[in-house]
């Protein structure tokens, strides 16, 4: 059976919560566990509410859990904030001052004045969390050593003195720990496989993934949640030879991506819902121009600026729609950090064989995630680049050439003989404007017909995660970090005795229609989870299959939750049975 | 053997053959062409011809007249220039200098008005020169020998002009023979001065001033000399004849011997005239019929056609003038015929009416004619008529009126009384057989249709036929609408110089001339005609809309002329054109007129005789298959059928099903 | 090679659309015998444009063109440049274009020193939508869109241009096509950032205000004595109100956008360059 | 147009750089052989024009060659041709007012025509046009011009008597300025000529003529030369005669010497000559003659009564005056090579 801890620390922003967190994330990951980390933040920039919550488990998870089992607060906001997620069964380790509400006690509660152990013992409120990292080991049984070590590199660069002053605020929180609290709390830190997991954020994934991928030049504008894969980007690309540009706004980020990938380089940038709406007019030109791009939406809650810092699934439409006038491109969606990686790759291998502008659908929950990712997956992939072609100086070069295949050969700028005209305007094969009727669907045909082709491409095909009960007929057709929590609901519903199967394509567009039909076919209920207000995903299957989805809709900001997934199901359930009376006859 | 030449060249020919050695030119519409071929000839070295660019007609005629003292010259001219020569006509016919001038008659005055009447003519007919009209291209290149050689008569001794209606005569092109340069030297020798003033022994001086007496002695020679050319006009017009084939006279009597009612009239209108008198004679009801077409108007036969008149029993003769004797009794050829019948004929005199038509390039058609000897018809059998010139065309004065009102009161009070005895007999107007078939190009001006005319009508020539093509335009250079006319006939008898405007074929040079208002290209086709139409857009069943019921049984006939055209790379798509003509009008097989093209087509020869090869191929009267637009994109229907999965079609439900069945 | 050869080599076959009577022909030409001059292989040479008149340009000069979207040109610009740096990069746009909804770029360009040429065709008014005002109409002016006259102060683009920190600041004329040509040239020749607002004539919808006859009245070439680098006098220079200057305003030397770039990967691989598997070292 | 040369010297020229070699001095007046026009025209007594037609033909004749003259319609036309012929050897061509350009073209042409077909030598012949100033300046002008611009070969002969005598003076193209004509009255409002006149030979050289000059009876040997100039010279030749006129200038009729020195002194006539090479495009200028003595253009214009109104006014004089300067002053160059500077004659400025 698989064993995991959900330990919750919640506390005053810039008081070193999430770096108790990502300790614990990082030793745990260290010794072959699997974690998955929620974070939230802040609205205002300095200071205010904010908590990282950790899952440590020996099995495969992808969701960062309901219920907490260790719940820690530092002050009296986050106790009342976050006091309601703790499993009745869970433990409270607090901030000595701090009172409790009245109707719900946990089974155990750990008072410990770290204030006052920080201040007047260490005399540095900094180091607080370290003692509380010390607390916790002794209370999780984690392993001092790993924390030692952790520390040692963490403040390799710092002064030893720093170091020492950290060792000791470490060792008077286990000390406290030993004789205040009585040493163990019952959760026991899942004992690791030994062989080391990487962790890293969604964001670093992507940044990772483009520079595995042969990204030559970035350019982005700063926007929350988006913001980390341009500032990892900054400091490593270079390193490889690659140009990263911050753009005084997000049309002139993806208008140099235009230029670039234009004249030969790989070309991307990341930014949020906002941003998106001022790229659309130029995700256009890029598919006018057949032009690879890759462009990453973390998505953030909307409209407008809607609340930055909260999570959200709702530029869907926009990101396949969003342009004036049919406008072909790809579409995908990674569900977990380890997807963030390898999508990121695939949308640099369609954009170059595609010759279009590919999207990446991520939202705030699985940038910020930190997740252990399987070293494997972690691979260069063989560079895939565009056709390009050689004319040679007799010239006669056609850019759009209409051929079988309907992906043109390319002259990258500066190849003899390759002088051409790309445009926004439709154009014959020359690249020349041209407004005839004929052209226009011509050239349409040989857009759009690029999204068949990716279709079909092996390498977006078994691009969908499929769990569950495949004789179920309760279906669950989710996208994105959602499938998280699905794929833990379908396990509570299993343990609920309710049959159900899911679904999730990793990529929107297009969409997998066999997959997608196949499983149509074998459910009699679609329920589709998602967090934006209008169903977008299952406005999309309605329309696209006219098959009667169950739309589960949640915008509170932050993901949904398997309970909330298997209430639905409930519900699904009982209706069924009626229902299927009157449409189907007798059930079963 | 004959060749096709317009009434300007053949003026030409007639002054070439002449070996005139002194030609000054002055541009004037329609006669302009005339003096453009002797300057091409002359540039080319084909003449020995001293040509003056003079600054303007007077200088011209001042040279000519200069010149003409010691050698052969001439010139053409047309209407205000013929005005500014009259000036000096004077010191020719006073000075006794022999030189000759070739008219293409048109309009005179306010308003301007470039097409053709006789009043520049008219005008000049006091200056004491000869005044021969012709009525085509033949009878002018021979006037114009004939011309010299009465006007170098020592018995004469003075200048000549030759006189062909504009446009209809001027650039009429039909088959001309052109005698044998030794022949006409044989018929006119070299010209020779009397008084030659570059003879050192004999000084002589021209035009000094002369005073009372020498003076009128002066004068009564000129016209006595004037009158001589009567009688050698008519010998000359004989020798001519035997030496070339073509013997002419003062006028031509065509129609019945003994003819009660005669109409009149000079030059090349009288083609009408011939069909109507043809068509007339033996008709039951109507008397015998004759048509006068004078050729010698100054000095006018008055003798020899009152003689003729009397002998002909003629009781009514209607003159019909292209002129106007402004302030006279009658127009000056009806003045003429009447004073000449009461001086010679005196009781026994025809009646005489006067008619005025044809002014300013209007047309003299059948009908007309049919009217004219009608009136002949009232007149003779003693019927008032008016002591002034009936009109042609003027609706608000007809010549016959039914009732009161149909004119203005004022009229009526004047001429009641005559409009109460002229009836209308309908005998006279019973409709005319058409003997020919004609084709009507429209097309714009500079798109090369009447080049394209001209080779056809040669080809027909060469093929045994008989052909006149007339083409009208207006003063514009280039994009005016104008039309070139074509009239074939049998062959061997009668020439037929008139047209019906029926069109058995119209061809369009440009589709859009179908919507011009003004044209109504389309009304004048006959039922059973053919409409052939330079056009890749409109397909034939779309001109067939246009057509309308009336026309349901025409044979419509489209060509894609200019891409035939930017294929080969030519600039005009004349020659296109004129190969989908002969697909059409069957009857000039192209395999007979391309010995004729491979001559005479426009260079680049080979690209033009390419183009009449695919005219004809690619005249098409199934209608042309829509042929897509060559599409530049190599892709197919199928290709451009494509769309996006769409799973909403209406059989999409069933696919679900299938798979959960299957 | 002749003359007339050299000039057609870099012409691409598509004859322009502009009106007759257009300045655009002048600078066209000017452009074309400049790239001539400094013998640029056409394969080097990357031509930008946004959208309106001037920005047809690039269709037809032999050369590798992007014709972009409305008020971009130098975004895109700036991208092909960073992304290949070996290209001549010139980007052209109008004064609608470049100014009204693309004006925003011009300040960081500038600041960034991109060395590429940027081509400003001003002639006062939207040409390609038919005759609505543009930044640079004068305040008198009836347009389609301002039919009881222009509410807004007309900008100097090349005032702007000055006080962007442009390195290099020009302004030409579309009838003096030799000092145009030269200009042209000299814009190519400065590493970084060179703009030159060529001032052009629209022959169907404002011959009122930017009237041939009236602009070559107030023409006046930069005095000999202007020093390049004296911001002040540039900037008095090109807001002048009777006399327009003509000739070159700027011209400072500074490191470009491309030099900074070589030095932050120089600086990235101080301790030598490093292959995708080195960076995970961070994530263990 | 072309450019000026000025030849330095001053006088009685015999040759010409479009000739090969110098024309034959004709000598004193009497000794020459030829005839020109014969007895009974019918000119007025102390009648410039017909002694210059004379001196003209005479100087023809002179050379051998045959007369051919083309004259338009005016006083010289029809005081020599009424009812007879006075032109003696030389055959005349009289054609019209207007036209004695074309009717010299059309001869020219004819020659041409017979020449071509053997029947004469052309160099046998000269084809000669006359006309007054009437028929050159006014109706006759566009033949004229045309006829040079043709460059055809010949001369013309302008006889001016500044106005049209023949039919009762009335003023011409080439009426001097004030003078009194029936068409030019000097009346209280209106004081005669208001012209300023035109000179015949620039127009004849703008239009491209070979050689040109003005010539006057009194210098029958100058006159006669320039003749034979403009007989050998290829192209069209103009030249233009000072033709006393008592009757229409009112003027004692044994005076014709007194007022063409006169003339000459006071400059109102110059004698000069132009000479074109077509193909450089130059005209060199000759100075014929030097005013002996300075004469003002009162002392000239007394003694001829068309100009007795204008004489008492001071500012129409003194308009005449800078008139005659500003043409005098072309000749600057010649004047200061010659080292000739022309005192202005005393009066008040």
């Amino acid at each position: 059976m698989r064993h995991d801890l959900v330990i919750r620390v919640a506390g005053e922003s810039g008081e070193g919560i999430i770096t108790i967190g990502e300790t614990i994330a990082r030793i745990a990951a260290r010794e072959g566990l699997s974690i998955v980390t929620f974070r939230t933040f802040p609205a205002e920039i300095k200071g205010g509410a904010c908590m990282i919550q950790v899952r440590v488990s020996d099995g495969k998870i992808s969701y960062h859990g309901e219920k907490i089992d260790f719940l820690v607060c530092l002050n009296q906001d986050a106790l009342n904030e976050n006091y309601g997620d703790l499993h009745e069964l869970g433990a409270l380790l607090c901030e000595a001052e701090c009172d409790l509400p009245e109707e719900k006690s946990p089974r155990t509660v750990y008072r410990v004045p770290f204030e006052r152990i920080a201040v007047r013992e260490i005399g540095s409120r900094i180091s607080k969390n370290i003692v509380v990292l010390g607390t916790l080991s002794q209370l999780l049984d984690i392993p001092v050593k790993s924390i030692e070590a952790f520390l040692a590199e963490k403040f390799a660069k710092k002064s030893k003195a720093i170091l020492d002053h950290n060792i000791d605020a470490l060792q008077r929180g286990i000390r406290f720990a030993r004789e205040k609290l009585g040493g163990t709390s019952g959760f026991k830190y899942p004992s690791g496989k030994g062989d080391r997991r990487l962790l890293m954020t969604g964001n670093e994934a992507i940044a990772l993934g483009a520079a595995g991928a042969g990204l030559k030049t970035f350019f982005g504008y700063p926007i929350t949640p988006a913001s980390e894969i341009m500032e990892w980007l900054a400091v490593h690309l270079p390193k490889m030879g690659g140009k990263v540009l911050q753009t005084e706004d997000e049309i002139s980020a993806i208008c140099a991506v235009a230029g670039a990938s234009w004249a030969g380089a790989k070309a991307m940038t990341s930014t949020s819902g906002p941003g998106l709406s001022l790229m659309s007019e130029t995700l256009g030109l890029l598919s006018m121009a057949e032009i690879p791009a890759v462009i990453v939406d973390s998505q953030r809650g909307g409209p407008s600026t809607g609340m930055p810092t909260k999570t959200e699934q709702s530029d869907l439409l926009l990101a396949l729609y969003g342009s004036h006038g049919d406008s072909p491109r790809a579409v995908l969606a990674p569900t977990s950090v380890g997807d963030c990686f390898q999508l990121t790759g695939l949308a640099f291998d369609l954009a170059e064989k595609y010759q279009l502008p590919v999207i990446m659908l991520v939202d705030q929950a699985l940038s910020a995630r930190l997740e252990t990712v399987d070293p494997e997956l972690v691979k260069q992939p063989p560079a895939v680049t565009r056709l390009s072609v050689q004319p040679g100086a007799d010239g006669g070069y056609v850019r759009y050439r209409l051929n079988e295949s309907g992906i043109s050969p390319v002259a990258l700028p500066g190849t003899a003989g390759g002088e051409h005209m790309v445009t926004g305007m439709e154009h014959d094969e020359l690249g020349n404007f041209a407004c005839d009727e004929e052209t226009h669907t011509a050239m349409t045909v040989k857009r759009y017909r690029k999204l068949q082709m990716i279709g079909n491409d092996p390498l977006t095909r078994g691009l969908s995660l499929h769990f569950g009960d495949e004789k179920a007929e309760i279906g669950i057709v989710t996208w994105g970090s959602t499938a998280g929590p699905a794929e833990d609901a379908v396990r509570l519903a299993a343990s609920m005795g309710i049959a159900v199967q899911a679904i999730v394509p990793k990529i929107l567009n297009p969409l997998p229609h066999e997959e997608l039909k196949r499983f149509f076919a074998r459910v009699k209920h679609i329920i589709v989870p998602e967090l934006n207000f209008t169903g977008q995903l299952a406005s999309l299957l309605r329309s696209t299959y006219r098959v009667p989805t169950i739309s589960l809709t949640k915008i509170k900001g932050v993901p949904l939750e398997p309970s909330e997934i298997v209430d639905k199901i409930i519900e699904a359930q009982e209706s069924l049975s009626v229902r299927s009376e009157k449409r189907y006859g007798r059930a079963g | 053997m004959a060749t096709v030449l317009s009434g300007n060249s053949a003026a030409a020919w007639g002054f070439r053959l002449s070996r005139v050695q002194c030609y000054p030119y002055y541009p004037i519409t329609p006669s302009t062409a005339c003096s453009e071929q002797i300057a091409r000839w002359v540039s080319d070295g084909a003449l020995e011809t001293v040509t003056i660019n003079a600054e303007s007609e007077h200088s011209a005629a001042s040279q000519i007249i200069a010149a003409g003292k010691s050698v052969r010259a001439g010139t053409a001219t047309s209407s205000k220039g013929l005005l500014y020569m009259i000036e000096v006509m004077e010191n020719a016919s006073g000075g006794s200098i022999p030189c000759g001038f070739f008219i293409g008659n048109r309009a005179t005055g306010a308003p301007i008005n470039i097409w053709a009447d006789n009043s520049d003519a008219y005008a000049m007919r006091d200056s004491g020169a000869i005044q021969i009209f012709t009525a085509d291209a033949q009878e002018a290149l021979d006037g114009v020998i004939q011309g010299y050689r009465i006007a170098e008569d020592l018995r004469v001794r003075l200048p000549f002009a030759v006189n062909l209606r504009g446009f209809t005569g001027t650039h009429a092109y039909e088959g001309v023979e052109i005698p044998k340069p030794e022949e006409v030297d044989r018929f006119l020798p070299g010209y020779v001065s009397t008084m030659p003033l570059f003879a050192p022994a004999k000084p002589v001086t021209y035009g000094a001033m002369l005073s009372a007496l020498p003076y009128r002695r002066h004068k009564r020679n000129q016209m006595a000399a004037l009158k001589n050319a009567v009688e050698i006009t008519q010998e000359i017009g004989r020798e001519f004849g035997e030496r070339f084939g073509r013997s002419y006279g003062l006028f031509d009597w065509i129609g019945d011997q003994k003819a009660k009612l005669v109409v009149a009239l000079l030059g090349e209108s009288a083609g009408a005239g011939e069909v109507v008198v043809r068509h007339l004679q033996g008709k039951q009801g109507i008397p015998g019929v004759a048509l006068l077409k004078i050729r010698l108007f100054s000095p006018f036969p008055a003798r020899e056609i009152s003689r003729a008149l009397a002998a002909a029993g003629t009781k009514a003769v209607v003159v019909l003038d292209e002129g106007l004797n402004h302030g006279g009794v009658f127009p000056p050829l009806a003045q003429r015929i009447a004073t000449a019948v009461q001086l010679h004929l005196g009781s026994h005199a025809p009646k005489v009416a006067s008619v005025i038509g044809g002014l300013g390039g209007s047309e003299v058609r059948q009908e007309h004619f049919q009217l004219m000897f009608n009136l002949a018809d009232n007149i003779a059998e003693g019927k008032a008529s008016r002591a002034e010139p009936y009109w042609l065309d003027i609706d608000e004065d007809p010549i016959f009126v039914e009732n009161e009102n149909q004119v203005n009161p004022k009229l009526w009070k004047k001429w009641g009384e005559v409009w109460k005895q002229q009836k209308r007999k309908e005998k006279y107007f019973s409709p005319l057989p058409q003997e020919t078939d004609e084709v009507r190009i429209y097309s714009r001006a500079g798109q090369g249709a009447i080049t394209s005319a001209v080779g056809f009508t040669g080809a027909g020539i060469l093929a045994g036929r008989q052909l006149l093509t007339v083409p009208a335009f207006g003063s514009e250079r280039r994009g005016a609408i104008i039309t070139t006319d074509t009239l074939v006939h049998g062959g061997g008898g009668q020439k037929i110089r008139s047209f019906n405007r029926t069109w058995d074929v119209m061809v369009l040079y440009d589709d859009t001339i179908l919507y011009s208002p003004e044209h109504q290209a389309l009304d004048g086709l006959k039922e059973s005609g053919a409409l052939l139409i330079n056009s890749s857009r409109l397909t034939v069943k779309k001109l067939r809309e246009q057509l309308g019921a009336g026309k349901a049984n025409v044979r419509v006939f489209t060509v894609p002329a200019a891409e035939i055209a930017e294929r080969l790379g030519l600039k005009h798509i004349n020659m296109a054109m004129l190969g989908a003509l002969h697909r059409v009008y069957e009857k000039i097989p192209l395999e007979k007129a391309l010995p004729y093209y491979e001559r005479h087509v426009p260079k680049p020869r080979d690209l033009s005789l390419e183009a009449i090869r695919l005219g004809y191929a690619e005249c098409t009267d199934q209608g042309a298959k829509k042929r897509l637009k060559e599409v530049r994109l190599p892709v197919t229907e199928e290709f451009l059928a494509w769309r996006p999965e769409d799973h909403s079609q209406i059989a999409w439900p069933s696919e679900i099903e299938e798979i959960r069945a299957g | 090679m002749e003359e007339q050869d050299k000039f057609c080599e870099y012409l691409s076959g598509v004859s322009p659309v502009w009106c007759p009577g257009c300045g655009n022909y002048g600078i066209l030409s000017s452009l074309v015998e400049a790239l001539g001059e400094i013998d640029l292989a056409t394969k080097d040479i990357a031509l930008i444009s946004g959208i309106g008149c001037a920005s047809r340009l690039p269709y037809f000069v032999k050369a590798y063109g992007f014709h972009g979207i409305h008020g971009r040109t130098l975004p895109i610009a700036q991208g092909v440049k960073v992304a290949n740096p070996e290209l001549t990069v010139v980007a052209v746009a109008g004064d609608g274009d470049g100014l009204a909804i693309g004006g925003g770029h011009l300040p960081h360009l500038a600041r960034n020193n991109t060395d590429l040429t940027y081509l400003m065709f001003n002639n006062a008014i939207y040409g390609m939508t038919k005759g609505q005002f543009s930044p640079t109409t004068a305040l008198s002016s009836i347009t389609k869109t301002t039919p009881f006259g222009l509410f807004g102060e007309p900008t100097h683009p090349t005032a702007l241009a000055i006080v962007y920190g442009a390195t290099f600041v020009a302004r030409g004329f579309s009838v003096k096509k030799e000092q145009l040509k030269d200009l042209i040239i000299q814009g190519i020749h400065h590493r970084g950032f060179s703009f030159i607002e060529i001032l052009t004539s629209c022959s169907s919808f404002n011959t009122t205000d930017m009237n041939v006859a009236r602009i070559i009245k107030r023409l006046e070439p930069v005095p000999a004595s202007h020093n390049v680098e004296d911001k002040v006098e540039a900037l008095r220079l090109a807001t002048d109100e009777e006399k327009i200057y003509h000739g070159i305003f700027q011209r400072v030397e500074r490191p470009t956008l491309e030099d900074r770039l070589q030095e932050v990967e120089k600086a990235a691989k101080k301790n030598g360059a490093r292959q995708f598997e080195a960076l995970l070292g961070q994530f263990q | 147009m072309f450019n000026i040369l000025y030849n330095r010297d001053i006088g009685i020229n015999l040759h010409s750089f479009l000739l090969p070699e110098p024309v034959k001095d004709v000598g004193e007046y009497g000794a020459i052989p030829t005839t020109g026009l014969t007895s009974g025209h019918q000119g007025c007594t102390g009648c410039g024009m017909v002694t210059g037609t004379n001196q003209a033909l005479r100087a023809l004749k002179l050379m051998g060659k045959h007369v051919v003259a083309s004259i338009g319609t005016g006083c010289n036309e029809v005081i020599t041709t009424q009812n007879t012929s006075c032109w003696g050897e030389t055959s005349v061509d009289h054609n019209n007012f207007p036209n004695t350009g074309a009717t010299l073209s059309g001869n020219i042409a004819a020659l041409k025509a017979l020449s071509r077909a053997g029947a004469v030598s052309p160099e046998r012949f000269v084809n000669l046009g006359i006309a007054g100033d009437g028929g050159t300046y006014d109706i006759g002008l566009q033949a004229l011009l045309a006829w040079i611009a043709r460059g055809e070969d010949g001369i013309y002969i302008c006889l001016n008597n500044q106005a049209y005598m023949n039919t009762g003076i009335q003023g011409s193209g080439a009426t001097p300025y004030g003078a009194n004509t029936s068409t030019t009255p000097f009346g209280k409002v209106v004081h005669g000529n208001q012209r300023s006149p035109q000179y015949l030979p620039d127009l004849a050289l703008a239009a491209g003529a070979s050689y040109v000059a003005t010539a006057c009876p009194l210098h029958h040997r100058d006159l006669m030369i320039k003749v034979q100039k403009a007989a050998a010279i290829e192209g069209p030749c103009v030249i233009e005669l000072y033709s006393v006129c008592p009757e229409g200038w009112k003027s004692e009729t044994d005076v014709f010497h007194e007022i063409t020195e006169l003339a000459l002194d006071s400059r109102f006539w110059v004698l000069y000559e132009g000479e074109r090479d077509r193909a450089g495009n130059n005209v060199l200028f000759t100075l014929n003659y030097l005013p002996k003595r300075p004469v003002s253009a009162l002392e000239y214009l007394n003694l001829q009564e068309r100009f007795s109104g204008m004489r008492q006014l001071g500012d129409m004089v003194e308009h005449a005056q800078a008139l005659v300067d500003a043409r005098w002053s072309f000749w600057k160059p010649v004047l200061e090579a010659n080292g000739l500077e022309r005192k202005e004659v005393g009066y008040e400025a």
